[in-house]
């Protein structure tokens, strides 16, 4: 399968659930997901073996700061589930809010996701429902609660700790 | 002897400082008797903050700081995140320089696989195989060292290009280097595989179908080792490897034994690869000029470490920063795979399992999986000294 | 008067302080011919005697939780097993300084007490690894020391006394027994390895696993005991498997030349092979071991009852 | 050493002591966030190449049974416990040899929220010896540099 | 199916010269593109700063004495320096070099891994501004080294 089919296999499986779909590059296609239909997306993936989880990635998009008179806007996150098969890469694109970061659990359909769940919830955030795991996986046992280094808003302890 | 009267947990810990292993991990394993019932990993112990920290360095000083993700594969990370911001940046670069990258790339991953053989060896208590193997592993470090001017940390790439050229002197010199270590390989071959004391540590430890492999997401030797043919270089040939490409080492055994035959045979792949490169080289101009600020967009990379599929998602917004770097190294997938195929073995098979997937906790240093297959049993040092007479029986 | 060369027999020569500056010195013949094997210097001739000073030298940690008394007094009844193992053994080509009918079987037993103390020592402190050291250490010690025994018993069979310095005699006299019980000689040797705790048979101390065994709690004097005491044992079990199976020993010039023979096979074995695990390890002494031992037995007793 | 011995005797016993200390480091290597670029090249030191052996070092897996902890990269908020706790552990006299640059200073992880800094600020250092990572040779140079300054002390 | 397999090199090694290098009697030349200690030219530089901000691990600190002569000190922070050699790349006048003689650098303290490269006269300026109460304590009396 090279790599044009193989994205074009994976466009017409996900076809029920992409809202939009790009291509930024030659080898790779990004679809935007919706929460909700996360699961389902990545169930018709898994039932066509459609290659494997290569990486969930999480990105902090913090609102712009709102012009004069506005409403602040929503800031958001957003998770990017990384499939490869060849060379070919499909990207889903899932985004949360700040305020209600929650995520279904794709340990259920991938058991080794739950490295990069773990990750998220701690890095960012996240609230992934029904994760296996949510033990601190890197930061220390004593780190504070809510504070989460990858996002944007996190610009270290400002010297202010010391050993 | 002190507490046998109240039921403990007994529990081996392995790491953070640990002999076996020359980097902190902490490992919990459950036994009983010698038999491990449960694994428990909890890494952090190296979690530097290395992704956040490059959100507020330039493109140009992360590239120092990814090399030293990690120490033993600095220069992949090195290069992967080249090429992703030279990718950003809409540049190409000259052909010499990727000749380069890739040659260096590749005796880089002769350094390590012969590191890999050594301490592997070292786990299983087979010093003089560590010696010999360390020993002709310096042969690879003065190459690397003569070509650019550190053991470890090469530094060859720049964006837009590489630091310095090979040349034909050194390429001789190469060559000579990779004839001795070919003939060493060999050595090495026959010894691992008809060894029978050594066989008898590494034959049917630690097996891992190739279901299992690909249900777990190995990558790299480990899962190649078990069949599954899966490398970057050939999926998605990157560099040189378009134009010279590798040949894939797959082995069915998914045994510690068939990742020591999938690692020697690429190192002879990797012998032929360099040798090949060395005769082809471009000529041509080293470097080309990138912006200091990169355009905005994103980027996927991937590469092959030494140890599989090296994975780089570059975010830029348009400024001298990267608004987003996550890098997800070969040795985090591999992780799964030990607590699963570690319930069931002995005690003394955990450090050569460990090594089996060639871990770098420096890479990774971002997760902790538990796995309790088996509820670890609560066992009275009583009742273990009584398992133990029977075991032994 | 009369007391006095007993009293120097005991604690200088051969006794006590020669045991253990031969010992020392074995042990950097070992760790130099290791070396050597791996193709690099190795260790200066001092090393051991610095290392067992700086020891003696540094602060003992008794960690909590411990019997103070036996965390203390094990290395020194470990040391003191071995010593006086030596007493009926003809070290340096001399006629051992005590002697009995049954001095063989007193001896293996003596030499047997230092395992046993290692693994009490572990036992004692509550560090997992000391634990598992410990039980291995003790797993290891069933498994090698009939063999041992039986591997011993050959020459005692052949020769009709279990009386050492009689099998010493016996063996300078007549033709060397490794030729004719070429089985037992091995058993003999690697069984050495195992009572060593030396590679392959170092799982009681696995380094890459267990961290340093039954002796990982132990710093300063404990240790330094327990290191000089296995460096007496090598010595000990060096001249008895070289004056059973090598010819005997009757002077000093032969001890020297047998002994440092052995250790050149026995580094060398240390060097070849990848370390066994403790199962592996029991397994190679019932199976093989102790099989070759008893067939070997086997065919000795058949050879008198024929003659 | 409580009780007092004629001065003489204690001289010797010093100059016997001190002459073993320096023949006989036992080092134990403790890797607090390092990038293990420092670590294989400790762990080259021992191989035939370099050699420490010569030295009489050796590598010791137990805090109880080392004189010289080598520790390698910045101090991660997770390691430091474990770093001090390890250097409880040893039995006096004890040294520390810091190697590479993050371990001196930070290096390039300087900043990050997760790094403490080097490793002297948790725990005391007796030597240090920088690069990125040291070559072997320096890092004996480092070794050897530490135990001449243990000739020196009384 | 062999035991020992490696039989025939044990032996042969047991014979042979250690592969072992004398080191600290005997001190082989490293190569001659070893990145050891960094090196700084005043006379070239023109002081643009492009090496300090292209340092990943903060290491060197232009101080400038006079702009307009160009006198510049360089503080050299041996114990940051990850001799990545990027401010070599970056420096357009040549005026920085990675030394490949030196590079025993270990010492018993960090005092001395703080090096001062400029003219003679210009540190000494410094170390005197330095030492005088009141001012900034980072630059401390470290003893100078001259380039």
């Amino acid at each position: 399968m090279d790599t044009t089919t193989a994205l074009e296999t994976a466009q017409s499986l996900l076809q029920p659930w992409a809202q939009t779909v790009t291509q930024p590059e030659p080898h790779r296609s990004d679809f935007v997901v919706a929460p909700a239909d996360l699961l389902a997306a990545v169930q018709a993936l898994m039932d066509a073996r459609w290659g494997y989880l290569g990486a969930i990635t999480g990105v902090d998009l913090p609102a712009p700061a709102p012009a004069e008179g506005q409403p602040p806007a929503e800031s958001h996150l957003a998770a990017l589930y990384q499939f490869f098969n060849g060379a070919a890469v499909a990207t889903l694109r899932v985004t949360v809010t700040h305020a209600q970061p929650v995520l279904p659990s794709i340990c259920d359909i991938i058991p080794s996701a739950t490295i990069y769940e773990r990750e998220l919830i701690e890095m960012f955030g996240f609230d992934i429902e029904n994760t296996p795991v949510t033990d601190h996986l890197l930061l220390p046992d004593d780190w504070p609660q809510n504070v989460y280094p990858l996002r944007k808003s996190f610009t270290g302890f400002g010297g202010a700790e010391s050993a | 002897m002190t507490n046998q009267s109240q039921p403990q947990k007994f529990i081996v810990p392995i790491g953070p400082q640990h002999p076996a292993l020359k980097e902190p991990g902490h490992f919990e394993f459950g036994v009983d008797g010698e038999i491990v019932t449960s694994a428990t990993i909890r890494l952090g112990f190296v979690h530097r903050g290395i992704e956040k920290a490059t959100e507020d360095r330039t493109w140009v000083q992360n590239l120092y700081l990814l090399e030293r993700i990690c120490g033993i594969c600095s220069n992949i990370h090195g290069t992967v995140y080249a090429i992703g911001v030279e990718k950003l940046a809409g540049v190409e670069i000259p052909p010499r320089a990727k000749y380069i990258r890739t040659i260096v790339a590749e005796l880089e991953r002769v350094h390590s696989h012969l590191l890999w053989l050594g301490v592997a060896a070292h786990e299983g208590g087979f010093d003089t195989l560590f010696m010999y193997s360390w020993r002709d592993r310096e042969t690879v470090m003065d190459l690397l060292e003569g070509l650019s001017g550190n053991r470890v940390n090469y530094s060859t790439n720049l964006i837009g290009g590489v630091k310095f050229d090979i040349n034909e002197k050194q390429a001789d010199e190469i060559r000579r280097g990779l004839d001795f270590l070919e003939e060493r390989t060999h050595y090495y071959m026959k010894v691992v595989t008809t060894d029978e004391t050594f066989l008898g540590r590494t034959r049917d430890i630690g097996t891992m179908t190739r279901e299992q492999a690909e249900l777990l997401g190995a990558v790299g030797p480990t899962a190649r080792a078990s069949g599954v043919p899966r490398d970057v270089r050939s999926e998605s040939p990157y560099l040189a490897y378009n134009e010279h490409p590798i040949q894939l080492q797959v082995h069915d055994g998914g045994d510690l034994l068939a990742r020591f035959i999938v690692r020697l045979n690429e190192l002879f792949d990797t012998y032929r690869l360099i040798r090949e490169l060395l005769d082809h080289m471009p000529a041509g101009d080293l470097t080309v000029r990138v912006p200091r600020r990169i355009p905005e967009g994103e980027v996927l990379i991937r590469g092959e470490a030494p140890r599989g599929e090296l994975v780089y998602y570059l975010k830029s917004s348009g400024s001298d920063k990267p608004d987003r770097i996550k890098v997800r190294t070969p040795s985090l997938c591999n992780w799964g795979t030990i607590s699963h195929v570690a319930v069931g073995h002995k005690l003394a098979d955990m450090p050569m399992l460990l090594v089996g997937i060639d871990p770098c906790f420096s890479c990774n240093d971002r997760l902790v999986t538990v796995n309790n297959t088996q509820n670890s049993q609560d066992l009275t040092w009583d009742a273990l000294r009584r398992y133990g007479i029977e075991y032994y029986k | 008067m009369n007391n006095i060369f007993p009293l120097i027999a005991l604690l200088i020569f051969p006794g006590g302080l020669f045991l253990m500056a031969s010992g020392l010195v074995y042990e950097w013949v070992d760790r130099k011919l290791i070396a050597r094997y791996q193709n690099r210097v190795g260790p200066r001739w001092f090393q051991p005697l610095a290392d067992v000073v700086k020891l003696l030298a540094k602060e003992e940690i008794i960690p909590t939780g411990v019997s103070r008394g036996l965390f203390v007094a094990l290395p020194v009844i470990g040391m003191a097993g071995a010593l006086t193992a030596a007493l009926y053994v003809p070290i340096a080509g001399f006629a051992p300084s005590f002697s009995f009918a049954g001095d063989l079987v007193v001896t293996l037993y003596l030499l047997s007490m230092m395992t046993l103390c290692l693994g009490l020592a572990g036992a004692n402190t509550t560090d997992r690894f000391s634990l598992i050291g410990a039980t291995r250490t003790l797993t290891q010690l069933f498994s090698y020391e009939a063999p041992f025994l039986l591997a011993l018993l050959g020459p005692a069979i052949v020769a009709g006394t279990w009386n050492i310095a009689e099998i010493n005699n016996f063996a300078g006299q007549n033709i060397w027994l490794v030729v004719t019980q070429l089985m037992g000689f091995l058993v003999a040797l690697v069984g050495l390895l195992g009572k060593l705790e030396m590679p392959p048979f170092d799982a009681p101390e696995a380094e890459t696993e267990i961290v340093s065994g039954a002796l990982t709690e132990y710093s300063g004097r404990g240790l330094a005991l327990f290191r000089l005491g296995k460096d007496v044992e090598l010595v000990v079990g060096l001249t008895l498997v070289a004056s059973f199976y090598l010819g005997g020993i009757a002077n000093p010039l032969e001890f020297l030349l047998k002994t440092l023979g052995l250790l050149i096979v026995m580094a060398g074995m240390q060097s070849l092979f990848a370390r066994l695990r403790i199962d592996q390890t029991v397994g190679l002494w019932w199976r093989i071991g102790a099989l070759l031992a008893l067939v070997q037995l086997l065919v000795l007793i058949v050879v008198r009852v024929l003659r | 050493m409580e009780t007092k011995l004629p001065s003489t005797w204690e001289k010797a016993l010093d100059s016997i002591r001190t002459w073993a200390r320096v023949n006989s480091p036992w080092v134990i290597h403790f890797n607090s966030g390092s990038c293990n670029g420092c670590d294989i090249e400790i762990l080259a030191t021992l191989t035939p190449r370099y050699d420490l052996e010569r030295f009489g070092v050796k590598l010791q897996g137990s805090p109880r049974h080392a004189d010289v902890l080598i520790c390698t990269g910045p101090v991660t908020r997770n390691a430091r416990d474990r770093l001090v706790r390890i250097y409880n552990q040893m039995p006096d006299p004890k040294f520390v040899v810091v190697v590479g640059s993050c371990g001196l200073s930070g290096g390039v992880f300087h900043g990050s929220y997760n790094v403490m800094g080097g490793v002297d600020e948790v725990i005391p250092v007796d030597a240090y010896v920088p690069g990125c990572p040291p070559r072997p040779e320096a890092i004996i140079h480092g070794v050897v540099a530490l135990l001449d300054s243990l000739k020196k002390k009384p | 199916m062999t035991i020992g397999s490696m039989f025939g090199n044990i032996l042969r090694s047991l014979f042979k010269k250690p592969a072992t290098e004398n080191y600290p009697f005997v001190r082989k030349d490293a190569p001659a593109a070893l990145r050891g200690k960094l090196f700084y030219d005043p006379e070239k530089c023109t002081g643009c700063q492009l090496c300090i901000k292209d340092c990943p691990a903060d290491a060197i600190e232009l101080i400038v004495v006079d702009k307009v002569n160009k006198r510049f000190v360089m503080r050299y922070h041996m114990d940051r320096c990850t001799f990545c050699d990027q401010c070599v790349q970056s420096c357009r006048f040549n005026c920085l070099n990675l030394s490949d003689e030196q590079w025993e650098m270990a010492s018993l303290s960090r005092t001395p891994m703080e090096v001062y490269y400029g003219r003679d006269e210009d540190i000494k300026f410094l170390l005197e501004k330095a030492a005088q109460p009141g001012a900034d304590d980072s630059c401390g009396p470290a003893p100078a080294e001259q380039a």
